[in-house]
C-alpha cells in the first residue's frame, strides 16, 4: 500500500520518482515504483471492471498467439511484431481515453488496435491482406487504421508517429476541443530527433498530447543501456517542461490510474504529459528475430510478473474470479478469434485491378 | 476544352489515320468518312487516337456523333464540359 | 551457294521490280528473314529468303525489273565452305538444305533460272558494300580521290565509277560515303513519314546533324507535290496521295486477272440474309470492357464465321488447277483491301479459322495497314485459299464478286443494316447483313455453296463460340 | 478580396503569393500558416509579411527549427480536419522532413485503405542563382515528383503564384508548392482570373512551330528569353510551362511535340535522374515517331552549386545554352 501512495504523492515531481526507480535496477517488473493499488475504480464496480481488464488483456494475448500459429502456417506474412507481455499498457491506457480521443501507435500495435475497439475480425483480415481488413489489405500487421475510431496507425518508422500526433493535438487545441491525442512509442524512439522535436513542440504549444513511452528495454536488439546515455526516460522528458513519470507497465491497474490522471490534466488544459511504461516483451522483436541478445533468465524473471497472471491472481485472492468465470472469458475469446480467422479465410482478396486505388483521393491515376 | 482546340484535335487525329489526305480541304459539315475514304478499321483507329489525345474513352455508342468535323468538335466540347 | 530468286507472289505475277535491299553482302540471314522489297504490278512486298546463311553477293540493283525466278542474290548456306567460321564441329556432315524448305513455286522458279547465269564462287569475304554497288573495272584514281575515300571509309573497289573510263569521281565517293552512313541516322519521324509516303530512304540525303535524314528531307524526296512546311502541325497531312506513285500496272494486272476469272470460271451465286442481333450485342458488350485499341469490328466476326465455315465445307477452300480441285492446307482467308486512290489487294490472313477473335482483329488491322503501306509479305500475297470481300463500308447491301483464280470461292458481305425482321411470327427491327457466295461450278455445286452460307449464318448466331 | 475583378494591376510574385494566402485565410477558418519565421519575421522571403497582424499568432504560427515535427504536425492537423499551409524555409531543409512527407503524407491514404486523406499544402523555396552556395541552391522538386500520392506544383508566373494556392488547398491530398527564389521579385500585371487554374494541365506560354522548350519554375523566364532570341533567327519556339510536376500533363507535352517535332527540356536540377530525364523518357515512350531530332536537355552542371558568381552562373542553365540546344535540334 504505502509505496503506491508514495508514488501518487511524488507524481508531481516525476524526476525524483523516475530517478529512484532507475537506480533500483530494471530486471523485474515489480521493482518499478508504481505498484498496484487495490481500490475500486471510481464509479464502477471493481469486480466487473477487473474482469473487463482481464478479458481485454487475454483477448490480445490469445489473438497474438493465434497470429504466431497462422504465421507459421504462412497465412500471415510480412513483419509481425508481437505485444505479448505488454498488454497491460494498451489496455490500461485505453481505459483513460474516450471515443473522441485519438490514438497513434507503432508497428507493434495489434494490442492498441484491439483495445481501441477495432473488431478482431477486421484486424485479422488485415493480417491476411484481405479487403475486409481495417486498412483494406494495404497495411498489414504494421499499418492498422480505423478513421472512425480515430486510430491513426500503425506507424512503422520509429518515432514517425510523434509529429503527426502533435498535429492532431494541435488541431484540437486550435479549435478548443477538449480531446486528448495519445501517442504510443517505444524506448527506441527516444533516440530519434523526431521524439525530441515533438516533445519540445508539444510543451511549447501546450498541446493536449499524452506521450506514452513503452519502455521494454530493447530497441529491437539493442539494450537501453547501450542506446541511451541517461536511461531514466521520464526524467529526461520532464526537462522539456512537461509533467512526466514512470509507471509499472506490468500492472494494468497502475497503468490505468496513471493514464487517467494524465488524461484528466491534459483535458484541463495542462498541456502534454509523458508516461514511461516499464514493461517487457516476452517474445522476440519480430517473427524473424532469433532473440540472441537477451538472457533467458531475464526473460523468465519478467515472465514471472506477467500482467495477465498478476491481475488474475489478484482477482482470485480478492474472491472476485472463479474458475467458471475464467473459463467463460476464455471461451468467449476463443469463439471470437475462431470467427475472426474463419471470416478472414473467407474474405475476398483485393482485386489486382484496384492496385492503384487510394494513391490519390481523386482517382487511380498513376502519375 | 475550347472548340477550336477540339477541332484541331479532330483534324490532327484524322490526319494521323489518313496521312495522305488533305484535311484542310475538309468542310465543317462534310461527312469525313466518305470524303476521306475512311473505312471501319480506319475509323476505329481514329477513335483510338482521338481517345488518346483527349484522354477520355469514346464508346461505340458515341460514334454516331462523330461524322463531321463540326459535330465531332461539338461532341468533344460537350464531353469535356461534363467529364473532366 | 544458294540463289535467292525473284519469287512468284501470285498467279498473275510474272515479273517484279527489286525496289530495295534490306540486307547487304556479308549479312547473316535466317530462313524467313525479309531480305528485299519487291514491287509487283499489284503491290510492294517484303520478300523473305528460304535459306539460313550469309549473303554472298547482291546480283541485281534496286530499280531493276526481272522475271520471276531470276537470281537476285547469292546466299551461302550456314556450314558451307567460305561461310564465316562459326561451326564448332567441323566433322558434322555438311548438308545442303536448299530446296528442302522451298515451296513448289520456288523450286520451280529455281529450275527455270536462266542457264546462262554464271555460277559465282563463294564470296572471298563479306564485303560491306553499300546497296547498288557493282563490281567495275577500276580506273586510275588520283591521290585526292584516294584520300577522300580513305577519310570517308569508302572501299574504292566497291564504288561504281561514273567518270571517263569508269573512273571513280569525287562525287561517286561522296555518294558512296553518304550511302554508308544512311541507315545509322534517320530520325524516328522521318522513318515513319518515309513509310507513309513510300519514300525509299536509301536515296535520301540527310541534312540534319551528322547527316541525319529528317522529316523535311523525306518530304523533299516524296514523289508528287511536297507538303508545305507550314502544315507540319497535322503530322504528315496533305502529303502526296499514294495513288500517284502506284504503277498503272496494278490496274492492268487486276484487269487481266479478273478477265481471266470471268472467262474461265463458271460462277454461280448464292445469297442469304443473316440476323446479326446476337453477334452485335455480344460485340458491343465485349467492346465496353476493353480499351479502344482492342475493340472488335463486325468485320472480325464476319471473317471468323467465313473462315470457320470454310473449314466445315472444305470443297470451297482451295484451288482449281489443271482441271482438278486441290484442297487448301489450312484456311488462309484472303481479305480484299481496297487501296486509297484505287486498286485492290487480297492478302491472306493465315489460319484465320483458328484465330481467337482478338487475335484475328489484330491480325486484320496489321494486314490492312501493311497492305496500304506496301509492306506485305510474299506468303501473304500468294497463300489465300478463299477470299472475303466486305463492301459494307462502302454502303452497299450485297456484293456478287468475281473469284480470284485459282481459288474457287469468294464470299461477300454487305453493310450491316437495320431491317424489319420476323421472329416467331412477331415483327421487330434487327441488324442484318447479306452474305453472298460466288463459287466455281467446276469445283462445287449449289448445294455445297448453300451449306457454306448456312454454316456462316449458324456461326454468327453464337458469337461467343466463334 | 485582394483583387477586384476588373483591375489589372501591377504586383510581384511575392505579393501575389501573399494575396493568395490572405484570400485563403479569410475565406476558410480551417486554413492556417505554420513554419519557421512566418510570423514576427514576416517569412524568410517576406512572403507572409503582414499576415500575423491580420490573423494573429494562432493562425500565423511560428515554429521552432524542427522541420520534421512541424511538417508532421501539419499532417496531423490535416487529418483532423484543418487545412494547414506549412512553409519550409527552403527545399534544402525539407530534407529534414522527408520522412514525414514520404512516409506519412504520401502514404497514409493508401496504407489506410482510403480512410485517411491528408489535405495539406507545403510551400518551400527552391533553386539557385543568388550566390547561396552548395547547401542553399538545390532544385530537388524532381525528387518529390518521384513520389506517388502527392502533387507537386511549381508556379512560375505571377498569375500562377496568385491562383494555384486555392485549388491546391481544395485538393484532398498533399500538395507541395515550389517557389523559385529568383521569382519573388518578378513584377508584372496580374490579369483577372477567367477560370480557376486546372492543376492537371501544363500551360503553353508561347506558341511555336519549330521546337518545344519544355520547362518550369525559375527556368521559365530563361526559356521565354531564349524563344525571343530564336525568333530573331527565324526559329519559332513553343514554350511549355509544366507547372504541375506531378502528375505530369502528358497530353500537353505530346501535343506540343507533335506540333514541333523537336524538344529541349530546361530544368535547373542536375541532369542525372532529373525531372528532365523523366520528361525526356516520356517523349521517347509516347512521341518517338514524332521526333525529328534527338531530345535536348539543358540542366545544371553536375556539381555542388559554387558560391563564386561566375562559377554559379556557369553551372546553371543560361538562356544562351537553351538557344544553342534549340539550334542543335533545328539546324
Amino acid at each position: 500500500m504505502s509505496p503506491a501512495r508514495g508514488t501518487r504523492k511524488r507524481k508531481a515531481s516525476p524526476s525524483t520518482q523516475g530517478a529512484s526507480t532507475a537506480s533500483t535496477g530494471r530486471t523485474t517488473a515489480t521493482s518499478a515504483a508504481a505498484a498496484s493499488e487495490r481500490e475500486p475504480v471510481a464509479g464502477r464496480p471493481r469486480t466487473e471492471h477487473r474482469r473487463e481488464l482481464l478479458h481485454a488483456m487475454l483477448r490480445i494475448r490469445r489473438f497474438e498467439e493465434r497470429c504466431v500459429e497462422l504465421y507459421s502456417a504462412a497465412k500471415i506474412r510480412g513483419f509481425v511484431h508481437l505485444y505479448i507481455g505488454e498488454e497491460a499498457v494498451a489496455v490500461g491506457v485505453n481505459e483513460a481515453l474516450t471515443s473522441e480521443d485519438a490514438v497513434v501507435a507503432t508497428y507493434r500495435e495489434h494490442g492498441h488496435a484491439l483495445a481501441r475497439g477495432i473488431p478482431a475480425e477486421a484486424v485479422m483480415a488485415e493480417m491476411y491482406g484481405k479487403t475486409t481488413g481495417c486498412s483494406g489489405g494495404r497495411g498489414g500487421s504494421m499499418h492498422l487504421f480505423d478513421a472512425g475510431r480515430r486510430f491513426y496507425g500503425g506507424n512503422a518508422i520509429v518515432a514517425g508517429g510523434l509529429p503527426l500526433a502533435a498535429g492532431l493535438a494541435l488541431a484540437d487545441r486550435m479549435r478548443g476541443q477538449p480531446r486528448v491525442t495519445c501517442c504510443f512509442f517505444g524506448d527506441g524512439a527516444y533516440a530519434e530527433g523526431e521524439f525530441h522535436e515533438t516533445a519540445n513542440l508539444a510543451a511549447l504549444w501546450n498541446l493536449p498530447l499524452l506521450l506514452v513511452c513503452e519502455n521494454n528495454l530493447y530497441a529491437m536488439g539493442t539494450a537501453i543501456e547501450r542506446h541511451e546515455a541517461q536511461t531514466d526516460l521520464a526524467l529526461r522528458a520532464a526537462s522539456y517542461g512537461m509533467a512526466a513519470w514512470a509507471v509499472d507497465g506490468m500492472d494494468v491497474e497502475a497503468v490505468e490510474r496513471a493514464a487517467r490522471r494524465a488524461a484528466e490534466s491534459i483535458r484541463g488544459g495542462g498541456g502534454p504529459r509523458f508516461l514511461e511504461m516499464r514493461t517487457y516483451r516476452f517474445r522476440a522483436h519480430s517473427m524473424y528475430d532469433p532473440d540472441r541478445y537477451r538472457d533467458k533468465t531475464e526473460v523468465e524473471q519478467w515472465k514471472a510478473g506477467d500482467p495477465v497472471t498478476r491481475l488474475m491472481d489478484r482477482t482470485r485472492e480478492d474472491g472476485e474470479l472463479g474458475e467458471k468465470e475464467l473459463t467463460g472469458i476464455e471461451r468467449r475469446i476463443t469463439e471470437e478469434i475462431d470467427a475472426a480467422v474463419e471470416a478472414a479465410e473467407q474474405a475476398p482478396e483485393e482485386s489486382v485491378e484496384d492496385l492503384l486505388r487510394h494513391v490519390t483521393s481523386r482517382s487511380t491515376e498513376v502519375t | 476544352m475550347k472548340r477550336d482546340e477540339a477541332l484541331d484535335m479532330v483534324k490532327e487525329s484524322l490526319a494521323e489515320v489518313v496521312p495522305d489526305a488533305d484535311v484542310t480541304a475538309l468542310g465543317p459539315d462534310d461527312k469525313f468518312r466518305e470524303a476521306l475514304e475512311i473505312d471501319s478499321l480506319d475509323f476505329l483507329s481514329f477513335i483510338e487516337i482521338l481517345g488518346r489525345r483527349t484522354g477520355f474513352r469514346i464508346e461505340d455508342e458515341d460514334t454516331a456523333h462523330l461524322t463531321t468535323l463540326a459535330d465531332s468538335a461539338d461532341f468533344l466540347v460537350a464531353r469535356t464540359a461534363d467529364g473532366s | 551457294m544458294a540463289e535467292f530468286t525473284m519469287p512468284s507472289l501470285g498467279a498473275d505475277m510474272d515479273e517484279g521490280t527489286l525496289q530495295e535491299w534490306l540486307v547487304r553482302a556479308g549479312d547473316r540471314v535466317r530462313k524467313g528473314d525479309a531480305v528485299a522489297v519487291v514491287e509487283t504490278a499489284k503491290s510492294t512486298i517484303e520478300v523473305e529468303c528460304f535459306e539460313t546463311g550469309t549473303v554472298g553477293k547482291l546480283l541485281v540493283d534496286p530499280g531493276t525489273t526481272v522475271p520471276v525466278g531470276a537470281a537476285l542474290a547469292l546466299i551461302e548456306p550456314a556450314g558451307e565452305p567460305g561461310a564465316p567460321k562459326e561451326r564448332e564441329k567441323p566433322d558434322k556432315p555438311k548438308k545442303r538444305r536448299r530446296g528442302d524448305e522451298a515451296r513448289p513455286e520456288e523450286r520451280e522458279a529455281q529450275e527455270r533460272r536462266p542457264a546462262a547465269q554464271p555460277a559465282p564462287g563463294p564470296a572471298k569475304e563479306p564485303v560491306p558494300a553499300p546497296a547498288g554497288v557493282n563490281d567495275g573495272v577500276r580506273g586510275d584514281e588520283g591521290p585526292l580521290i584516294r584520300h577522300l575515300a580513305e577519310q570517308a571509309g569508302v572501299d574504292l573497289d566497291a564504288v561504281h565509277g561514273s567518270g571517263p573510263g569508269k573512273r571513280v569521281t569525287r562525287a561517286d565517293v561522296e555518294r558512296a560515303a553518304a550511302a554508308r552512313r544512311l541507315p545509322a541516322r534517320i530520325t524516328p519521324l522521318a522513318r515513319r513519314l518515309a513509310g507513309e509516303l513510300g519514300v525509299d530512304l536509301s536515296g535520301v540525303t540527310g541534312t540534319g546533324r551528322d547527316g541525319a535524314v529528317r522529316a523535311a528531307d523525306v518530304r523533299q524526296a516524296a514523289p508528287g507535290p511536297t507538303a508545305p512546311a507550314e502544315q507540319e502541325s497535322s503530322g504528315a497531312a496533305a502529303a502526296s496521295p499514294s495513288a500517284e506513285r502506284r504503277p498503272a500496272g496494278m490496274r492492268e494486272a487486276i484487269a487481266g486477272l479478273m478477265a481471266r476469272a470471268n472467262r474461265e470460271i463458271p460462277h454461280y451465286y448464292l445469297s442469304t440474309t443473316v440476323d446479326l442481333t446476337a453477334a452485335m450485342d455480344w460485340m458491343h458488350e465485349y467492346n465496353r470492357h476493353c480499351p479502344p485499341g482492342a475493340r472488335l469490328l463486325p468485320a472480325a466476326l464476319l471473317l471468323k464465321a467465313a473462315a470457320r465455315a470454310a473449314r466445315e465445307v472444305p470443297a470451297l477452300n482451295g484451288f482449281w488447277t489443271d482441271d482438278g480441285f486441290s484442297a487448301g492446307r489450312g484456311v488462309h482467308l484472303g481479305v480484299a483491301v481496297s487501296l486509297r486512290g484505287g486498286g485492290l489487294v487480297a492478302p491472306a490472313l493465315h489460319d484465320a479459322d483458328t484465330l481467337e477473335l482478338p487475335q484475328l482483329m489484330a491480325g486484320l488491322k496489321d494486314l490492312v495497314h501493311r497492305a496500304r503501306t506496301g509492306r506485305l509479305r510474299g506468303s501473304e500475297v500468294s497463300d489465300a485459299t478463299i477470299t472475303v470481300t466486305n463492301l459494307g463500308d462502302q454502303g452497299v447491301e450485297s456484293v456478287l464478286g468475281v473469284i480470284y483464280p485459282p481459288q474457287v470461292a469468294l464470299v461477300g458481305f454487305g453493310r450491316v443494316v437495320e431491317r424489319p425482321w420476323a421472329v416467331d411470327g412477331l415483327l421487330g427491327v434487327r441488324p442484318v447483313v447479306t452474305a453472298t457466295l460466288s463459287a466455281d461450278h467446276r469445283a462445287t455445286d449449289g448445294a455445297v455453296g448453300a451449306r457454306y452460307l448456312t454454316a456462316v449464318d449458324r456461326f454468327l448466331q453464337s458469337p461467343e463460340e466463334i | 478580396m485582394g483583387t477586384g475583378r476588373a483591375d489589372e494591376r501591377k504586383t510581384t510574385y511575392r505579393e501575389a503569393m501573399r494575396e493568395a494566402m490572405r484570400e485563403a485565410l479569410r475565406a476558410d477558418d480551417r486554413v492556417f500558416l505554420m513554419g519557421e519565421d512566418v510570423g514576427r519575421y514576416g517569412g524568410c522571403f517576406g512572403v507572409s509579411l503582414g499576415l500575423l497582424e491580420e490573423f494573429g499568432p494562432e493562425r500565423i504560427r511560428d515554429a521552432p527549427l524542427s522541420e520534421s515535427a512541424f511538417v508532421g504536425a501539419g499532417i496531423g492537423a490535416a487529418l483532423s480536419g484543418l487545412r494547414p499551409i506549412v512553409e519550409i524555409m527552403t527545399v534544402n531543409s525539407s530534407l529534414l522532413a522527408l520522412d514525414q512527407i514520404l512516409n506519412n503524407a504520401a502514404t497514409l491514404l493508401h496504407m489506410s485503405g482510403g480512410q485517411l486523406p491528408v489535405p495539406l499544402v507545403i510551400r518551400m523555396t527552391t533553386g539557385a542563382g543568388r550566390q547561396l552556395a552548395a547547401q542553399h541552391s538545390h532544385s530537388l522538386e524532381g525528387w518529390y515528383a518521384h513520389i506517388p500520392g502527392i502533387r507537386v506544383l511549381a508556379p512560375a508566373t505571377i498569375g500562377d503564384a496568385r491562383h494555384m494556392l486555392a485549388p491546391a488547398l481544395a485538393d484532398p491530398d498533399p500538395v507541395l508548392i515550389f517557389e523559385h527564389g529568383s521569382l519573388y521579385n518578378t513584377a508584372g500585371e496580374l490579369a483577372p482570373l477567367s477560370s480557376p487554374v486546372d492543376l492537371d494541365r501544363a500551360a503553353v506560354r508561347r506558341r511555336g512551330t519549330d521546337i518545344s522548350l519544355i520547362t518550369y519554375g525559375g527556368s521559365l523566364p530563361k526559356a521565354l528569353a531564349a524563344a525571343d532570341e530564336l525568333a530573331a533567327d527565324d526559329i519559332s519556339a513553343e514554350v511549355v510551362d509544366l507547372r504541375t510536376l506531378r502528375p505530369l500533363d502528358d497530353e500537353t507535352i505530346d501535343a506540343s511535340v507533335a506540333r514541333t517535332h523537336r524538344a529541349v527540356i530546361v530544368d535547373e536540377a542536375w541532369r542525372s535522374g532529373s525531372l528532365a530525364a523523366e520528361v525526356s523518357a516520356r517523349i521517347a515512350e509516347r512521341s518517338l515517331y514524332e521526333l525529328d531530332a534527338p531530345v535536348e536537355r539543358v540542366c545544371s552542371a553536375e556539381v555542388p552549386i559554387p558560391y563564386a558568381r561566375l562559377l554559379e552562373q556557369a553551372a546553371l542553365p543560361r538562356t544562351a545554352d537553351i538557344v544553342a540546344a534549340a539550334h542543335r535540334a533545328v539546324d
